[in-house]
C-alpha cells in the first residue's frame, strides 16, 4: 500500500476513514481482504484492457495500410514485456536499492519465485506484482504512437525492450519504490504521470527526432482509417483508466473511491473543454477532438488523482485539453512527426499535471504534511518536490532513449526502408491485410 | 449500340434509374467512383488542423443501349441527375462494337 | 442503500440472509466495507462501459455518412451530463426536497463539496455518486436513437442538458431519493425502469414526432452500415448491464446476486424469443433482431431485477421481445421516425416490466409488505402503485420533452438543413469521416 | 468452493493461507463474504464478456459474406443455452449424481427454483450457478470454430443444444461435481481443460470431418475479413479468461490470485513464442499469429492455474505454441477443414496442458496429496490420472458428438446447400449484410 | 485493338481469370460493381420489415486484346462464366485506339 | 474527343493528378481497381501458411480529353506514373462520340 502513494497521504487517509483492510483472523501477515483482493484483481483485468484499447486508438488513426502492424506496436508488448517483467521486471523495481539506488532488486522476485504465499496488508503479492506488470507493458506502447507507420517490426521489439529496461525500471524504482530516492522526496505521483506519461511522452518525442518524419509528411494529408475504431478505443481507455488510476490506492476504501471519482471528473472536464475548443475554433466539433479532450484529461488526472478535490479536478482536465491543443498546433508548426501525439498530449498533458496538481492538494493532507515535515508546506514546496521529479525524468528519458535509439538502429535496424513503407507495414512486414470487405 | 458512361452524385442514383426504367431501360451497371474537378472537395479537420479532399464521391453509371434509345436516355439521365450545382457530373458516349448475354449466347441488341 | 430498493424489500432482503456489510470497526459511520465498495467501483465502471457499447449499437446501425455524429450523441453525454452531474446533478437528485419535492437539493452536493470523507453503509459517497452519475449519463444518450441522422449537434448537447436539468433530475428525485414522493409511494424500480427506459423511450417518441421523419423515409430502405459493431455493441451493453442492475442494490449480497442473475435470465429469454418469431414469420433468424432481443430482455428486467424469481425473468424476457416486437410492426404502420427504436424497444419493453413485475413478485417480498401497510398486499396493489409512477413519468416527459424542442428548435436549432442531411453529419458537422479504407 | 479444485489441493491452500472468507456473522451458512461476492459477480460479467469476444475473433477470420452467421454462431448460445442452464442445466451437472453417475439432478436446480437464499462459503448460490452456466454457453460456441461457413443456423441450433445435453452436462458433471467420478478419482482441470476445451476440440474435430471441407478448400485461399477485429477479440478474450480461470477458484484470495498470474504468464509466454517461431519460419511476425499464441497460451494454462508456479505457467504457454503451430502444420497436410482451428488450438493446446501440468505442479501440493493418499504421489502418478480422464472425455465427445451430427441431418439438416454456401449465410440464413459502407 | 468488358458473378472470377490465362491472355483488370437488370435482388430484413435490394453485386473484367483474339476471348469467358441462371452477365466490346506500357513507353499490342 | 484510362500504381495518383493539371487538365474520375498481369502478388500468410495473391490493387483514372490533347496527356502521365518497375500500368485510348455537362446541357468540348 506503501508502493504508490507518500507516506503522509497514506497516513492521512487512514486516519480520516480508519480505512483499513478489515482482516478476519488475527495473524495479519497472513489474512486475506477478499475486497480489497478483489479491486487489484479486477483492476489489473481493467488494466490489461487497456492495451486492446490502445491498440483500438491509435490503430484507427493510421492509413489502412497500417492498421495491423500499428496495433501490434501495442500488444507485442503484452508478450515481451510481460515476460520480461516476470524475469526481471519486478525485482529491478520493487526490489531494494542496488547500483546506488539505480534500480532494485530482490532474488525472491526473480521469476517470481519467492512470492507464492506471501501477503500484503491483506493482499495477495502476486496480484500487486502482476497489476504493477500492467503498467510496465502499456508504457512502452504508448510510445508507439510516436514512431507509426515507419518502423521495423524487429527493431521496434528491441527498442521496447531495453527502454523497459533502461527508462521505466529505473524510474519506477525511483519514484514508486518505497526506497526509491524520488519516492523519499515526496514526489506525488499516484498512478504515474511521470512513471508513464511523462516518461512516455519525452521518449517519443526522442524518437519522433531520431526516426524523422514519414514519407510526405507533412504535405500528406491525414487519412485515419477507422475513426470509428478509435472512438471505441478511447471508450475501453476510459473503463480501463478506473483500474489503472483507483487500482493505484493498492486497497478498495476510500482512496480508491476518491481517486476513481476524479478520473471521471477529469476526462468528462477534458472532453468538454476539447469540444468547446474546436467549436469556436472551426464550428465543428470533431470525433478525434472529443477523444483526444478524453485522453488529455485521464493523463493529466493520473498523478493526482488522490490528493486533489472535485474542483482540482475539473480544473486539471480543463488546463490540460487547453494546452495539450496548443502543444498540438505547435507540433504543426515546428513539423516534427509526432505521429499520433504520444508527446503532444501524454507528455505535454500528464506533466501539466504532476505541476499543477500541486495547487488543488486537499486541505487535510498539506496540513498532515507539515506536521511531519515540522513546517507549514506549502503548494510552492510541493510544486519544487514535483519539479525535481520531472527534471530527473526527463534527463534519464531522453538520454537512453537516445542512446536505445542509435542502438537499434545500428543493429536490427529502426527507421523502414523507403519500399516497406509506402507498401505499408502490414503487407511488408506481418504479411497480412487488415480488412478484406470484398 | 453505344455505352453512356454518366457520372452522377450518389444520393441521385435512384432518380436515376428510376428514370431510365421508365423509358424502358431496364439494365445498368453502376461503380463508385472519385472525382476531381471544378467542384472543390469538402474540408476535414485533423487534431486541429484543417485540410481539403480533393476527391468527391461519384457513383459512374455504365448503360449500353441501341443506337436510337442514345438521345432518350442522355435526355433522361440529364434531366433526373441535374441539381443545378457545380459537379452534377458529365455524361460520355461510346461506340460498342458487340454484346453478348452470357447466359445464352445472343448477341447484338437482343443482348440487352 | 435505500436509495434504489423501498424499504420492505430491503428490510426483508436483511432478515432474509443477514447481508448487512461486514464492518470492520466499532464507528460504524466510519468502517469501510472493501467487498461492496470494490462492487460499487466495478459496477461504476461497467456501467461507463455501456456508453462505448451503445454508440458502438447505434452507430453500427445508421449510414455510413452518419456514424460518427450517431456515436458521438452518446459520448458527448459522458462530457455534457458528465460535467453537469458533478456540478448540480446529484444534489438535485439525492439532496433532500424543495419545491414541494419537485426536485432535491443539498449544499454539500453542490460539485460534491462536502462528501470527501463521507461513508454510508461501508462504502464512500463518492463512489455511489459517480455510481448514481452514470446513469443520468446514459439516460438523454438512449433517446439520440430517436432523432438519429438528422439534428445539429449544437442543437443536440442543448437538448440533452435542458433534458438532463428538467426531466431526469426531477424523476430520479421522485423515483430513487428516500423523500420522494413516488418512492415513498412504493413504486418498485431497481435499476430506472420508469427513471431510465420509459422516460427516456417517451421523450424519444416526442422528439421523433416533433422533429418530423428523414428525408425520404421510410420509401429510404434502412442501410445499417456495420451490423457487427451494433452486434459488438449489444455484447458490452449486456455485459455493462450486470453493474447497471447488480450494482443498483448498492451492495455486494443476496439482493445482488439476484439482481444479476434475474438480468441474466431475462435477456437470455428475449433473445431467444425474437429469434423464434423471426424464425416463424420469415424463416430466417436476423443478427439485428437477436440483439434487439437482448435489448428487449434488459430494459424489461431493469426495473424488476430484485424482486422477482427466474421464473419470473423469463416471463419478463419473453414478453418484452414479444410486445417490442409488434411495437416496431406498428411504427411501420403510422410510420413515425423513431429512428433507432429507443420507444419501441426501450419505452415499450422496460413499461411493460414495470407494470407486469407486479404479477411476478417473490412471495417472502409480499409477505413483508403487506406486514409493513397491514394488510394483505396483493399484485393488483402493487400494479395500482407502478401505474401511478408511470403516468407521472409519461406526463413530465412528454411535457417537458415538447417545451425543450420548441426552445432548442428556436434558439440553435434543433432539426439540420437539407442539404447537411443529405451531405451526412459526419462531414457537415464533424468534418470527419467514420471510415478511409482506401 | 469444492467445485472447481480437488480437496487436497483446497485443504492445501487454506493451510497456507487461511483463506477462509472472511463472514463477518457467527451463522457462517447465512453470511455473506462481500469481497468473494463481488469477485464472483465480476467474474461472471468477465466470461460473458468473453462471448463477444469470440464473436469478433472467430467473425474477423472468415469471409465478408459470413460475417454476421459466424459471430451469431457464438452469440446464439447466450440465448439457448442461457435458458436451457435455468431449465436443467445446473440440475443436470451439479445436482447429486443419477443414472450410475452419468449426470446429476437436483429438484431445486429446476428451473433454479429452490436456491433463492441459499449461500454457500459466503457466496450466494445464484452467482455461483450463473458463473458456471457461462462455461456452458461459451463451451459449444468455441465448436463453432470448425463449421464455420457451411451449416444452417436451426441444424447449429439443434447442435448445440443437444450437445450441451449430452456431452457438456454428463463431462462437467463427472469432472466439477464433488460426486463425479472423475473429480473423485483426482483429475486436476482447474478452469475446464477437459470439460470445456478438449471436448469443444474433439467434438469440433469430430463436426468438421463430418461436414466435409468447404466449396473449393483447401485451394480456395484464406480471406479473413477483418483481422483488425480478430486481434479487438483477442484482447477482450484475454481480459476475459481472468474471470475464466480466476473465478473458478470461487474466492477471492491467495488461489485467485495464483490463478490469474499463472493465466497472464501463460498468455504472454504463448503469444511470444507464436512469434518466434513465424520469426523464424517466414521472418515475418503475423498479427493473427500473435493472437494465436495467446489463445495457445490461455488455453493451455486454464486446467493448470491454481497448481503451478510462475515457471510452469511460462513453459505451458511455450510448449502450447510450438505444439499448436505444428497441430496447424498437420492439418495442413491431412487437408480436413477445421475452418478456425478449435480442434488445431483448443483442443490440442488445452489436451497438452491438462496432462503436461502434472510435472509442474507446486511442491507443497504433492506433499499435501502423499499424505492425503498415504504414499509417494509422484508427477507419474497424477499425469495417469490426467489421462484417465483424458480418455474418459475423448470418448464421450467422439460418440455423442458423431450420433448428434446424424441426428441433426437427418432432421433439420446441418451442411447447407451449394447455392446457400456460395451466397454466404448471412445474405442466405440471416437476410442481412455484414457491412455496407457506400 | 479491342477492350472487352465482361461483367459477371463474382464468384465466377478465379474461373474466367484461368480461361483467359490458357489462351495466353496474361493481363486484365478487375473492378468490382453493382448490376441492375433482370435477375432480381435479394431480399434484406430489418426489424421486421423486408425489403428488395435493387442491385446486384458483380465483377467487371477489363481486358485489351489484339483483334484477332476477340472472338476467341469472348468464347471462353462465355463458356467459364456460364452457370445457365439469370443475371450471369454480359461482355461488351469497344473498340481502342492506342495502348501504351507506361515502364517502357511501347506503343500498340506490343504494350499488352 | 477521347477517353484515356490509365491503370496506375496507387500512390502515384497525386503526381499524375498534378501533372495533368500543370497541362490544364483540371477533371478526372478515379476507381480503385485490382490489376493482373506480369507483376507478380505479394505473398500473404495465414496460420502457417504461406499463399500468393493475384491481383494487386491499382488506381484507375479516367480523363476525356480534346483529340488534340491525347499525346501530351500521354507523354504526361508516363512521365509522372513511371517508376521503371514492372506494373507501372498502362494506358488505354477510345474513341468518344460525345460529352455532356449534366448541369449546362453544354454538349462536346465545352463540356469538359
Ligand atoms: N475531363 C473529364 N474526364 C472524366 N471525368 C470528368 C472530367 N471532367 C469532370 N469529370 C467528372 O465529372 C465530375 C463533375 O465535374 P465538375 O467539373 O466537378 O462539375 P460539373 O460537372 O458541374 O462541370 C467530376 O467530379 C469528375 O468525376
Ligand atoms: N444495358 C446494360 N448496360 C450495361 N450493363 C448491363 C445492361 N444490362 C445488364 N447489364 C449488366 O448485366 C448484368 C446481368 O444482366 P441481367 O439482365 O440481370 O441477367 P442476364 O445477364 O442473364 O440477362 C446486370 O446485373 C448488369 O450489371
Ligand atoms: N491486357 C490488359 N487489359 C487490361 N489491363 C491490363 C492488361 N494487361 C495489364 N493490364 C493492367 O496493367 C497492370 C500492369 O501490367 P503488368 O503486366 O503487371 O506490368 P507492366 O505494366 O509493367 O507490363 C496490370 O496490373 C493490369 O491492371
Amino acid at each position: 500500500m506503501f508502493v504508490r502513494k507518500n507516506q503522509a497521504a497514506l497516513f492521512l487517509s487512514a486516519l480520516a476513514t480508519f480505512a483499513m483492510p478489515n482482516f478476519s483472523f488475527a495473524d495479519q501477515a497472513q489474512a486475506i481482504d477478499t475486497g480489497s483482493t478483489c479491486w487489484m484483481l479486477i483492476s489489473t483485468a481493467l488494466v490489461l484492457l487497456m492495451i486492446p484499447g490502445l491498440a483500438m486508438f491509435y490503430g484507427g488513426l493510421v492509413r489502412t495500410k497500417n492498421v495491423l502492424g500499428t496495433m501490434m506496436h501495442s500488444f507485442v508488448c503484452l508478450a515481451v514485456i510481460g515476460v520480461l517483467w516476470v524475469v526481471c521486471g519486478y525485482a529491478l523495481t520493487f526490489g531494494s536499492s542496488i547500483l546506488g539506488g539505480f534500480v532494485g532488486w530482490n532474488p525472491d522476485y526473480f521469476f517470481l519465485k519467492g512470492i507464492d504465499d506471501r501477503i500484503t496488508n491483506g493482499i495477495p503479492e502476486y496480484i500487486i506484482a502482476m497489476f504493477q506488470g500492467k503498467f510496465a507493458i502499456i508504457t512502452p506502447a504508448l510510445i508507439s504512437g510516436a514512431l507509426a507507420e515507419r518502423v521495423y517490426f524487429r527493431g521496434y521489439i528491441m527498442f521496447v525492450a531495453l527502454w523497459f529496461l533502461l527508462v521505466y525500471c529505473p524510474l519506477c524504482h525511483w519514484i514508486w519504490s518505497p526506497d526509491g530516492w524520488l519516492f523519499k522526496m515526496g514526489v506525488i505521483d499516484l498512478a504515474g504521470g511521470l512513471v508513464i506519461h511523462v516518461s512516455a511522452g519525452v521518449s517519443a518525442l526522442t524518437v519522433a527526432l531520431f526516426l524523422g518524419a514519414r514519407k510526405g509528411y507533412p504535405k500528406m494529408i491525414a487519412q485515419p482509417n477507422n475513426l470509428v475504431m478509435t472512438l471505441m478505443g478511447a471508450g475501453l481507455l476510459w473503463v480501463g483508466w478506473f483500474g489503472f488510476n483507483a487500482g493505484s490506492t493498492l486497497s478498495s476504501g476510500l482512496d480508491t473511491a476518491r481517486a476513481l471519482t476524479m478520473t471521471q471528473i477529469s476526462a468528462a472536464s477534458g472532453a468538454l473543454t476539447w469540444l468547446v475548443i474546436e467549436a469556436i475554433a472551426f464550428r465543428k466539433a470533431t470525433a478525434l477532438g472529443f477523444a483526444s479532450g478524453i485522453l488529455a484529461g485521464l493523463v493529466a488526472i493520473t498523478p493526482a488523482a488522490a490528493v486533489v478535490k472535485p474542483l482540482g479536478a475539473l480544473a486539471l482536465g480543463a488546463f490540460s485539453s487547453v494546452i495539450c491543443y496548443y502543444a498540438l498546433k505547435v507540433k504543426m508548426i515546428l513539423k516534427y512527426d509526432d505521429t499520433l501525439d504520444c508527446f503532444g498530449i501524454h507528455g505535454v498533458g500528464s506533466g501539466m499535471g504532476v505541476l499543477v496538481l500541486s495547487f488543488f492538494i486537499r486541505e487535510s493532507w498539506m496540513v498532515k504534511t507539515s506536521e511531519t515535515v515540522g513546517y507549514t508546506w506549502t503548494a510552492w514546496d510541493q510544486l519544487f518536490v514535483q519539479l525535481k521529479g520531472m527534471g530527473a525524468t526527463i534527463l534519464l528519458s531522453v538520454v537512453m532513449t537516445l542512446g536505445i535509439c542509435y542502438l537499434v538502429q545500428k543493429t536490427l535496424g529502426f527507421r523502414i526502408n523507403e519500399e516497406a513503407e509506402v507498401l505499408g507495414l502490414d503487407q511488408a512486414l506481418h504479411g497480412e491485410r487488415g480488412y478484406d470487405f470484398t | 449500340m453505344k455505352k453512356i458512361d454518366a457520372i452522377i452524385k450518389p444520393y441521385k442514383l435512384d432518380d436515376v434509374k428510376d428514370a431510365l426504367n421508365e423509358i424502358g431501360i431496364k439494365g445498368m451497371t453502376i461503380s463508385e467512383v472519385k472525382g476531381y474537378g471544378r467542384q472543390k472537395g469538402h474540408k476535414e479537420i485533423y487534431r486541429g488542423a484543417e485540410y481539403v479532399v480533393d476527391f468527391v464521391p461519384k457513383i459512374k453509371i455504365e448503360v449500353v443501349v441501341s443506337a436510337d434509345m442514345v438521345d432518350k436516355a442522355i435526355e433522361v439521365i440529364r434531366r433526373s441527375a441535374n441539381t443545378g450545382k457545380i459537379g452534377d457530373g458529365k455524361i460520355f458516349v461510346t461506340p460498342v462494337d458487340m454484346a453478348v448475354r452470357i447466359r445464352t449466347g445472343e448477341q447484338g441488341e437482343g443482348a440487352l
